[in-house]
């Protein structure tokens, strides 16, 4: 499995802070995205390119190409806002 | 030092700790951002902040080792507030001993570029207009990219 | 706020202070001057610092009128002690606040660069070696050069 | 008259804090510079511009050129080593 997270406006957007999906027919972030953006309207909009969003593989930057393997932790988020 | 927490902290003890760590040989540059009346919005109450637990932290010390790679570095304290915030309450310090002061300003202003584009933190504005999630503000994606080599802030 | 003095004062002091300065509008740094245990000799023992009563105070206070001409800024507190101080001891102290985080860095900075060059100080180590007049560097008047209008460091 | 004062280094290698200098024939600091330069060898070694000395007029910077009345301070110095 991997461990998906999302947070702050895109957690709240898609009232989803965690999920898991299977690792089979997934190889990047970008297939995630794409096996996300089909669960529905909020989804499909959420990742439709309007507002940015950034993706963590295992806790460090990652980019749609980066791969993912089974077991990962790939989170989703708005470009962070700190300081 | 790296510290996430959702209390107050205290600049004064962080600066004897700075000098301490200093001691005979220099510099101490400290930056403290508080929150502000007006931030995207006007009539700003106060903040909400999330944090990633685990990235925050790795990221954080990714920054810090970034650091002292680049300058010649004594010791550098970083406390970031999470939760609730009240207007004009401390966010956020950092702090840098080195012994040279050019090292120490640059130095702080290296950790707060990078720590606004790459830690993973989010603030939400409070106001009686309602909440607002803050956007990340192309001035602050510039300032980060001035550093040579660049900083990683991610790709969208 | 300008002081000239002997002893010691408290960062902590001044953070707060700066803190209420800047209330609902954001940021602060500070940096503070520690004695060396190397300066133009190795083994400083200690330090006696002079200063040019009256000029000194003239000096900092158009350093700071300076400062809040090319930037945005809410406060600036400078420091300075003079006479005898021992190895670790704080000599100076300089903070801003501004409610821009690039104001209060650049101004800091700025104050410090062009207190080393235009305000009346002069620093004797002190060593086993003997006592010797600390020459003025290079480097400090280029740093002052760099900022634009020129800091006038005045013409030997 | 004209109030004089050396500070530092230069106070120390002339052995003098404070002097007084009437104002006649003395219209610029290099002026001053000239007739303290006639007082002695460590004098005219001290302003020959082997090490630099700055000045400053009424508590405020200058040059040699820069003018002089009755009744100014002057300051001779070496370039300053605060902070």
């Amino acid at each position: 499995m991997i461990r998906i997270l999302f947070f702050a406006g895109l957690r709240e957007r898609l009232h989803t802070a965690e999920l898991e999906l299977p690792a089979d027919h997934i190889a990047t972030a970008g297939d995630i995205i794409t096996d996300l953006s089909q669960r529905g309207p909020a989804w499909a909009e959420a990742f439709s390119g309007g507002a940015p969003v950034m993706v963590a593989i295992n806790q460090t930057m990652a980019r749609p190409a980066s791969k993912v393997v089974d077991g990962d932790e790939v989170a989703f988020f708005p470009p962070v806002t700190g300081g | 030092m790296i510290r996430i927490q959702h209390e107050d902290f205290d600049p004064g003890a962080e600066q004897q700790a700075l000098e301490a760590e200093a001691s005979g040989l220099g510099a101490v540059c400290t930056f403290t951002g508080l929150v502000r009346n007006h931030g995207d919005r006007q009539d700003v109450e106060g903040l909400f902040l999330e944090h990633y637990p685990g990235m925050t932290e790795r990221a954080l010390e990714a920054v810090v080792a970034d650091a002292f790679g680049r300058w010649d570095l004594l010791s550098c304290r970083i406390i970031h507030r999470v939760g609730l915030l009240q207007l004009g309450e401390r966010i956020v310090f950092v702090g840098v001993a080195s012994a040279h002061r050019q090292d120490a300003f640059a130095a702080c202003e290296f950790v707060m570029d990078a720590l606004k584009v790459s830690a993973p933190f989010w603030k939400k504005e409070l106001s009686a207009e309602g909440d607002h999630w803050v956007t990340q503000k192309d001035g602050d994606r510039d300032r980060a990219q001035r550093w040579s080599p660049k900083i990683d802030a991610g790709t969208p």
